[in-house]
């Protein structure tokens, strides 16, 4: 891991509360790998004091990009930044998703709630790129939590999309569209990547389904590196339940270390 | 002018090599940092609170962020001395900076266990006494907030010692100088203040503590004004170093605890958001040394002049 | 939901038209606000502290700004409690929200004769007795520290106080719940809570603290955390009326102390910053039961729940 | 006084660090009189925490401006504002410089040292409207620090420069260049603006040349409309020397009020 503290933000979309940073940082892009994050300090004071993590959402040669929505003040403060304005980051952070233990032939899919498509992107290119075409199930509140349909369609990434609301795609949540689709399209390898409720669902289903699985966990976080334990979640290790840093052992697990319902 | 400014203090029991010390539960065990700095640019630093045997902590959440500060209710997650001495300290045996350990208990016992043991193991500088940790008993109590549980413990731990006492106190009491000078006749070789403030946040949505623990430590650039008066008041009063912490991010920081009367400081959680920050901050001591003239940063310390 | 709710708030002693107050020392004699808002809007305001005779307060630097606080160190330079019955109180007689009184003392004797004094005149909704001032003796110390002189000072306030008396106790102890007890247990109707945190702050260049009083007070949000956490372990303890108070910015701050156990609260630096702050935290609250369907605010105190 | 929450900043100029920006606020443009002085918040969250006060440096019909240099982080994020931005500020405050009593044929000079030229512009334009000509001595470290010179001249208000360094004007302090022209050009009543040991020694010539003299004080300022009591500086009222606060009592006063060595 590296601390980058003037990287340049080359790049800057939005739509509504979400929005799309391309930050240029070589040494971080040439290590970065699906899954893994980066920790963004979000003003130069003491307010907000705590830097703020982020999936790298996509790489390119010399730039990351991250996508996010407007949370509070950190996200907020980060949304305002303009292009060519510099940035202070460390990445990449934590394990990533793990790929390599993919057998060929195997099917995979995903599934992102709102913010948490995030670290999709980066993961359906990488997996096309290694020969297993993803599909993504994304959800979210109502149409406008959906900016990134278009995006992944175009990279020829197949979205099967879901509303609460109803006002696009299937009106429902999103773990219902997966499993609507289950019988006739089962996955054999999932990534799941949202809110905790939504997580902690597919969790369960996997779980009956046998569907191996591997979820990005969130949790707040000191430092992102390890220092400070504050991002804990319990996690079977050695069969033993500990409370596990998720920045260093995560933030990806697989569906069967996971234990929900932190007691 | 062209001379190198002297950035070594000596604390009579220990000499580093410049004042800046990494504070312990921030630092991991030292190695989380050689991603970003060389630990030997470090006056030393103070590997994270460890217990006899291992501990599983607080559960989650265990940080909120609040108003330029952070409150933490890790509670001393930990490996335990033995896994300590076996997987840790062999890695750090080599590094050119002094590596203190700090240590708690449970009970008086537990202090003695912890320290014997190590007693018996190289590569230790010496020894901080938490005795001021709110994250584990019932309420925020803690040793450290009682004259007379002060002097006991440290007067036990110092006997059995083989290494130097350094007590870490915690600014939750009405009077510190009372609390410093206690750990002070109890022998100890120094007082390191402060350990964090016992707070606290609501979740209005969910009506719940945003800490499962309910409570939680301070740190952070808040507190730093209340951490300052308190090293000031101790440092008046003390034969012994006091080694001055709370809210520190930068060198200028640094300047106005040796100023108050401090010796040396503690960085906590500065190291979270700047990965590479102590040595920044000794960089930024020398450099505001030889713009200011001083040849030894020890003519700084206690150097607060009246109003 | 089109039904207003009910802000008003019954202190058993005295009912507010919402629970929000400025805070002695923040909010001048209110007159000051008058610009900026309809002091009818408020729950009611505490006037600035009074001793019997007029005082000089202390030489300036009398603030500094820090990370997310303000130091102060006033000294309580005011006018005297006669020239504030002939000249202030005339002018707040016609206002329809509750007027309060910090009062302050050099001594018990002090104390009692200015609550003497003011009980021969009218427009007066209660006392608050102000035994927390760090900014008047040595080295930052008030009766508020210590239970005993807690108790005596209420219990003899309160024998011939013509009024409620509300005691604001200091955040610089212990254990707070101690000293809410005793002036609890010495006839208190309510304790307000919290005092301002001994601090300081040193400038590096002229290495001279920033406050001509060395020490003074740190308020504002820094200090939010910890004065919740005393707001809620006092609630906790105490039968009477507990008013909370530190940092407070917003109605979200307000919920949170309601929350932990405050009866009614007190608005004081963001005075400063935001004169029409009060006017705008009432309305804000309204919002937010509307928004939340609860149909009284004081659904809302006390209401944590567990982690 | 008024609360104006969201003033748009219609103009922006700057040299180095000093800075000048022009804030759209009708009623408070309205009433401000020279002297008296605006409280601006820097940030919208806790950090910097207190607004910020400044001068009333000139005034259009619906705005005012400021002018500034950066001393710490509340001037340098209020240096980072752009034209269109808005701004919450507090004014007109204070009571001004006091004009009525200056009689016919009067002749009226100023000093002002570094950032302390600000007010003397507005002062300068009102009192030239009232019949009295002002000039002007300007002191700065160096040269860079006088940018405003250029600006006295084309509105016709004589200006005589010093910097510390020589590399502009006399080379010296201002209070020497004062001096200089005392023979020759003695005037009636003086203005001052500036650093405390500048105001300090005019002080002290002000009393023994016998010139009556107003000065604009500076102090730490918590609120800027006289409910902290953080302002003081000792005056003497009625007799009585006392810490009086100069947000609501000045910020200008009198020589012969004004004692310094606050002690
Ligand atoms: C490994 C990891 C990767 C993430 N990737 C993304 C991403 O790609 N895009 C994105 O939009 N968000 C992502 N998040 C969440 C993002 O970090 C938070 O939304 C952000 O920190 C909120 O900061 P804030 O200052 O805006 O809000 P705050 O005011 O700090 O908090 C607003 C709300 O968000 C919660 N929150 C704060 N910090 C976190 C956190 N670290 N994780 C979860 N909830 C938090 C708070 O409890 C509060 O309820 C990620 C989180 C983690 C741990
Ligand atoms: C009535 C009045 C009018 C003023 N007019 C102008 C003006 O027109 N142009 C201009 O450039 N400046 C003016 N000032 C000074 C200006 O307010 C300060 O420079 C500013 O508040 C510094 O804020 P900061 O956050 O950048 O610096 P900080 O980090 O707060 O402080 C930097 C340094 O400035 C000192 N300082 C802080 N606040 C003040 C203050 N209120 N007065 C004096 N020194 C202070 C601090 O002690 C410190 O040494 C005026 C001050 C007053 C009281
Ligand atoms: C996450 C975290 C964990 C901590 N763990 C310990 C610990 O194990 N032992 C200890 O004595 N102090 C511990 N502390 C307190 C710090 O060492 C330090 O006293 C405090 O944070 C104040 O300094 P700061 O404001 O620079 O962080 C911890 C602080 C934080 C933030
Ligand atoms: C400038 C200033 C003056 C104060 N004067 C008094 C006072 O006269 N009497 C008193 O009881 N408290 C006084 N206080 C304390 C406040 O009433 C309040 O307890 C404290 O500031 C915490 O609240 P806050 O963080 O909302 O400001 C003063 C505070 C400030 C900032
Ligand atoms: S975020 Fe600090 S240990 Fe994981
Ligand atoms: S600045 Fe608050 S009284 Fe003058």
């Amino acid at each position: 891991m590296l601390l980058d503290t003037k990287a340049e933000i080359v790049g800057r979309e939005s739509w509504g509360d979400y929005f799309l940073l391309t930050i240029r940082s070589p040494s971080i892009a040439e290590k970065a790998v699906p899954g893994q994050f980066i920790m963004i300090r979000t003003a130069s004071g003491p307010y907000p004091l705590l830097r703020r993590p982020f999936s790298i959402h996509d790489r390119k040669k010399d730039t990351i990009d991250i996508y996010f929505q407007i949370a509070g003040e950190g996200t907020a403060l980060l949304a305002a930044k303009k292009q060519g304005d510099e940035c202070d980051i460390i990445g990449p952070l934590g394990n990533g998703f793990l790929l390599d233990t993919l057998a060929e032939g195997r099917t995979v899919a995903a599934v992102g709630g709102g913010r948490g498509i995030a670290p999709l992107f980066f993961l359906g290119n990488e997996l096309q790129k290694l020969g297993f075409p993803l599909t993504v199930y994304y959800g979210g509140l109502t149409s406008g939590d959906l900016p990134l349909e278009k995006k992944f369609r175009d990279k020829g990434i197949p979205v099967h999309c879901s509303t609460d609301d109803g006002s696009t795609g299937f009106h429902g949540l999103v773990t219902d569209l997966f499993l609507s689709f289950l019988p006739s399209s089962r996955p054999d390898h999932l990534f799941v990547c949202g809110p905790d409720p939504m997580m902690k669902a597919l969790s369960r289903i996997c779980l009956e389904e046998r569907i191996s699985a591997q979820f990005s966990l969130e949790s707040i976080m000191g430092c992102g590196f390890g220092a400070c334990w504050g991002c804990v979640h319990k996690i079977k290790t050695q069969g033993e339940a500990e409370w596990t840093k998720i920045c260093q052992e995560g933030p990806v697990f697989f569906t069967e270390d996971i234990i929900w319902n932190n007691d | 002018m062209t001379d190198t400014p002297d950035l070594s203090v000596e604390l009579g029991f220990l000499r580093l090599k410049n004042p800046i010390l990494a504070a312990s539960g921030t630092f991991g065990c030292g190695l989380e940092f050689t991603p970003f700095i060389d630990l030997n640019e470090l006056g030393g630093f103070v590997v994270k609170g460890l217990y006899f045997e291992p501990r599983s902590g607080n559960p989650p959440p265990r940080l909120v962020e609040t108003a330029a500060g952070l409150i933490n209710a890790i509670g001393l997650q930990g490996i335990g001395v033995k896994h300590f001495t076996e997987t840790i300290l062999p890695q750090l045996k080599d590094l050119q900076t002094a590596v203190l350990v700090n240590i708690c208990g449970e009970s008086e016992e537990e202090y003695v266990r912890v320290a014997d043991y190590l007693n018996g193991h190289e590569g230790i500088a010496a020894y901080e006494l938490n005795i001021s940790c709110p994250n584990v008993r019932e309420g925020g109590r803690c040793p450290a907030q009682n004259a007379e549980s002060t002097y006991s413990l440290v007067r036990r731990v110092k006997q059995m010692s083989a290494r130097p006492i350094l007590t870490k106190l915690t600014p939750n009491v009405t009077d510190i100088t009372l609390i410093a000078r206690s750990a002070e006749e109890a022998g100890s070789d120094a007082v390191c203040l402060v350990n964090t403030f016992l707070a606290m946040a609501i979740d209005i949505h969910t009506r719940r503590p945003k800490l499962a623990n309910i409570y939680g430590g301070l740190s952070g650039p808040a507190i730093k004004p209340i951490a300052l008066r308190m090293v000031h008041q101790t440092a008046a009063v003390l034969s012994i170093p006091v080694i001055g912490m709370g809210g520190i991010m930068s060198a200028a920081d640094v300047v106005e605890f040796l100023l108050a009367g401090a010796s040396a400081v503690q960085v906590g959680t500065a190291n979270f958001i700047q990965p590479d920050i102590l040595p920044q901050i000794v960089e930024d001591l020398r450099r505001f040394l030889v713009k200011n003239n001083i040849k030894q940063i020890t003519d700084l310390v206690g150097g607060i002049k009246s109003p």
